[in-house]
């Protein structure tokens, strides 16, 4: 079992992913940001469960509702909050947006909008560290709805014939946007489905963030050994709408969703840590507070950064000098 | 080929609607009309589209006729195309253009060459709606506008409506049509109002229509960009008595030469105002067209003013640096009228 | 059982197709062939098993080694041998040749070069049967190289996900061109991914027709019958090249190639026939001898008929008419 | 822009070889310097290409960094860009250009847009090679000519090596890359042999060559229509006196303007060839940037000789009634020079 500091640890992570949301929808109500957050509310604990068993070289692939790995990787706030609203600032200078950014100093291989388009970038990641034989473990993280294009079929089907060292990391939310996992899929569990890649599928339940960590370190050792690749589908739930100014109600039923807040995982964690005397109420209100002050400050720097100047990134579409130096 | 019916039939009816109404009216109407005519997309059915096009049908017509899928991009055109093979007619929404590269082999590939590599035996009439257009917020994966990259593959017919009666009355004419049909329906046009008659009428495909007449200079362009070269047609008009003949192609392949060579025949000046990338694509193609068959008659070289050529980005005032604005378009005309 | 007629009846289509096959091959050898042959030999059980299952109506999508469908569902072999030889009369006028045609006539959905690209039309014809509530099943016929394209697992999303009557066929000759399936996916046998889908998946002997005909007549009637898809993997062979003028053997074992031939689906019908008393050898040499009788026939008549003229064909690519009249 | 290398540096050995030799050649030699290059593909490995081009490679690097792959185009594209992230130099073979589409979403939403849109933090470099060309038997789905649809995506850069020497030039130079570069490679031209240096020398990417001086006019080109165009530039110096210059664009994105538009400004007349469709793609955008440029000295429109728009025909003489021939090339020629 893990240590109390590791707990806490993932406890205020979970905050930290939280409150980066809240804050951000906030400043999206506040017509402060372009376009629309994809909240990650309720789905804190893959993120953080994820995250947190993987080691510093290790690499995600994200997707649009990508804030929350994103923050768990280990991005900076502030530069996070920047690309948000379109600042210079931002991990992309304004350029991707949240759904469009990628830093390899902190892991991050990157996401974008389009449904299920990086998973095979996170198996290549893992190709080519079978190829050096270096030791990284790539994690490709997705929705439900991804499972149903293609090219993820294709990229797993080269994971089991290649043994690449690649965790799938399936969120499932049981919607594709408006629609429900039974009106997508004929089958019971989308983990069923390694089985037609030859690789071990798992599915667990995603709102417990030791457990995910638990089985992301067990795929990730397995991976390292050369066993190939893991499908773990995480089991839990949007509390938002599918972005901001939709509001969720109008394809989900709202016992449903109040069922759901009820196994919050930051709520989870915490009793966990109280119940073993590790934590305390006062203690927890600490680290929230923290936690929340942080976001606002980031949020205050955030707002106050400079947009882009118009020309200037006119001729950013070529990189220059030869890639890796 | 046929007239178009620009207005009402005398007869009709005519209601205000906003240009995504006009589409749901054709939908409507053809669903009625003609039961081999379904719906499917992502979130087309119980949420009624992304963007509202579809809403009402999923009562209407009940869930055999109009279908949530799955996110299954390529496998919903080529499903479309099968129904279509076995006689049905499918309308099926892309959530936004960026994805038909997910779905282009079916479409440039299949859908648009079935009909010559059967000998003529199979038709393919299936109609392709994506919306298109250019915004802050959408970035690299969420905003582009392709719909010129599509003309170089022979068997396809595109259209971009921009009023919401043209909307219906080319919609119509695109599920009647025995060919694939993409339709581009722009992200700014959606909320924009006009009158639509009621009834039964068609726009014919591949007919362009003069928005505005004048002697000085042609503009010819499409889609949400004819609000900005209106606009810049009326500066120009005030401020320097420029008259600007505008030509809204309305279908993009295959394109209106006839009126499009008329107008610059007689303007002796054109430009290409388009939304797509300035490389390529469309302005491209209309650039070419003209000044091979004018050449003599041209006061100055055909001007493209396009998108600067970047993915579409997330921060506004980039979006804005990239895409076109009425500025842009008024300096342009400005230098090719030497003035 | 089948009574003795319609198994002889199998039988001749059988020797039909192969000798297709031969004819065009040695029409290939003579240069009278735009581009190359696909030698359907030594999988002749499938095309012939399955269409003999079909009744009139349904209907057959096929791929780039499609003759041995297009034979068996019931074309006319002068119209095909021309399309191959780039003829006027053939089925697409000469424009698409073997591996492009269509004919709802004889229920041929259609073919093209790109692998896995005609399984969603399969698909869609049967969604469109199940929408106007007609009787057809659509069988979509494959390689084993084709599982593997992204297409093809969404379309079979669609037909478990909405109980769609149609067939999928499975040829799987162990090979996709030069790859073998044991470097191509990661799993013993191809019909395991049924399961993803949500659909019953069966491996058989492809190379025994009456086997493949009733396995076809039950998933046909499980189809009309609103049960849904079914997926049948066809374990068969090619005896030739991937296409002519590939010997094949470069990745191949010899003993393998030998080993499959001596399983010919022809010989094996022909033995049990002979076998139950319901067919004398004399009696095949006659059945073979019109059938390739036919064939030179045929052969002679599309050698001699008329190239498309150059022109003529130049705006043949928009249709005209409204569809379907 | 540094000088191309265009011949053998003066030190090295020269070979004789094929074009699809002169491929390998460069395959080997960066394979060979740099341990990140790897290379994958359909039939790649233990065949050595559907085409011959990497036979070898797979006993002489083995089997890690030589791969056969499942029939999976997005996917194999797609893993080559993850690989590329994570600080590798795939090359991946398509089998011919017809597949493309096939992975459309992952070459031009994501290869081209990663180094923008992550704010030029993470480039992309891989190189994607494939083949193009219109030849009977092939049909439909396997004879297409799409370079030309590519150029309105930016972000890609496209190579079209038309020697053997260019071909060794050009891929080392596209491999060394920081972008993502599509190589066109030629089905006409696989087998025409050439000098080729040997040792390390690159030609860079957005250089054109002049083949052929001339004062008349200027007639641009790529890939297998070379051949035709310098045929048609012999008949009509033999019959007409008439001195056609030849350019060879080599590089299609981005274009070699300079070289282009120098000359033109010479000979006054400029006539774009290409094998591609005569609608949009390569021909339109050459046609439209030249008369923006030398509108004033233009002696006449810049004409497009394309192939005709249709899906490529499986019959012979429907491919001979499609792609441009020497005759049209040089009745075109004629047409332009008014004799
Ligand atoms: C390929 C593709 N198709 C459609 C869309 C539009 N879209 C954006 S998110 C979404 C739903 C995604 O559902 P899921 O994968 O379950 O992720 P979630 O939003 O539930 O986290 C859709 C359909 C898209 N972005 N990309
Ligand atoms: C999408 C696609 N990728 C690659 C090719 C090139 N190619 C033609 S046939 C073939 C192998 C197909 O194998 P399989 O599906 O098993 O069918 P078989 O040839 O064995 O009958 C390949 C790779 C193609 N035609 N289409
Ligand atoms: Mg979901
Ligand atoms: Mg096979």
């Amino acid at each position: 079992m893990l240590n109390t500091a590791k707990r806490k640890e993932m406890l205020r992570m979970m905050i930290k992913v939280r409150a980066f949301e809240e804050k951000l929808n906030d400043l999206y109500q506040k017509k402060a940001m372009f376009g629309n957050p994809h909240s990650y509310r309720g789905q804190e604990a893959i993120a953080v469960g994820v995250c947190s068993a993987l080691e510093k070289e290790d690499l995600i692939a994200s997707y649009h509702r990508g804030t929350g790995h994103i923050v768990a990787k280990g991005a900076d706030l502030y530069r996070l909050m920047c690309e948000c609203l379109g600042k210079l600032d931002g991990y992309s200078k304004g350029r991707g947006g949240k759904m469009h950014m990628g830093d390899l100093s902190f892991g991050f291989l990157g996401n974008t909008g389009t449904v299920g388009a990086t998973v095979p970038f996170a198996t290549g990641a893992a190709l080519a560290a079978k190829i050096r034989r270096s030791r990284e473990v790539a994690v490709g993280f997705m929705g439900d709805g991804a499972m149903n294009q293609g090219v993820v079929h294709e990229a797993m089907n080269f994971a089991g014939l290649w043994k690449l060292p690649v965790i799938y990391v399936i969120e499932n939310n049981l919607y594709a946007m408006t629609v429900s996992m039974e009106r997508s899929v004929a089958i019971k569990q989308l983990a069923e489905r390694a089985a037609a890649y030859g690789f071990e599928g798992k599915s667990i339940d995603g709102n417990d963030a030791e457990l995910v960590l638990d089985e992301t370190q067990r795929a990730a050792e397995k991976a390292r050994q050369g066993g190939g690749a893991t499908l773990l589908e995480c089991m839990t739930y949007r509390w938002d709408g599918h972005f901001g100014g939709e509001p969720g109600t109008g394809y989900r039923a709202r016992e449903e969703i109040e069922e759901w807040k009820k196994r919050c995982p930051i709520m989870g964690l915490k009793q966990k840590l109280i119940a073993a005397g590790e934590l305390t109420e006062a203690e927890y209100e600490k680290i929230s507070a923290a936690v929340y002050a942080e976001l606002e400050a980031v949020a205050a720097r955030a707002v106050a950064a400079a947009l882009p100047a118009a020309e200037a990134e006119l001729d950013s579409v070529y990189a220059r000098e030869a890639a890796h130096g | 080929m046929a007239k178009p019916m620009e207005a009402a039939p005398a007869t009709a009816a005519v209601k205000e609607m906003r240009l995504q109404e006009g589409i749901r009216e054709a939908l409507r109407h053809e669903m009625a009309r003609d039961k081999r005519v379904f719906v499917m997309g992502e979130d087309v059915a119980m949420f009624g589209g992304a963007y509202g096009v579809t809403r009402g049908l999923l009562q209407e017509f009940g869930e055999q006729r109009v279908r949530d899928t799955p996110i299954s991009e390529a496998g919903i055109v080529g499903l479309a195309i099968g129904a279509a093979i076995n006689g049905m007619r499918p309308i099926v929404e892309i959530q936004f253009c960026d994805l038909l590269p997910l779905c282009m082999d079916q479409i440039v590939t299949h859908a648009a060459r079935y009909y010559y590599q059967t000998g003529g035996r199979i038709p393919v009439p299936i109609v392709v709606r994506s919306k298109f257009g250019t915004r802050p917020g959408g970035g690299p994966s969420h905003s582009s506008c392709n719909h010129g990259a599509f003309i170089p593959f022979p068997g396809l017919k595109i259209i971009a409506p921009t009023t919401p009666a043209d909307a219906k009355g080319l919609l119509l004419s695109a599920i009647r049509d025995p060919n694939p049909v993409l339709c581009f329906e722009s992200h700014h046009l959606y909320g924009v109002k006009g009158p639509v008659p009621d009834g039964d009428y068609t726009v014919p495909i591949g007919l362009a229509a003069v928005r505005r007449a004048g002697k000085d200079l042609t503009i010819v362009t499409c889609g949400g960009m004819i609000l900005k070269v209106e606009e810049a047609a009326e500066r120009l008009k005030e401020k320097k008595q420029i008259d600007v003949e505008i030509i809204d192609l309305r279908t993009l392949a295959p394109l209106d030469k006839e009126t499009i060579l008329k107008s610059v025949a007689k303007t002796k000046r054109a430009m290409i105002v388009d939304e797509g990338p300035i490389v390529g694509g469309l302005v491209a193609e209309l650039a070419a067209m003209i000044q091979e068959n004018l050449f003599s008659d041209l006061k100055g070289p055909v001007v493209r003013v396009g998108a600067h050529h970047l993915p579409p980005p997330h921060s506004g005032p980039l979006v804005d640096a990239m895409v076109p604005g009425v500025e842009r378009i008024e300096a342009e005309a400005l230098r090719l009228l030497g003035s």
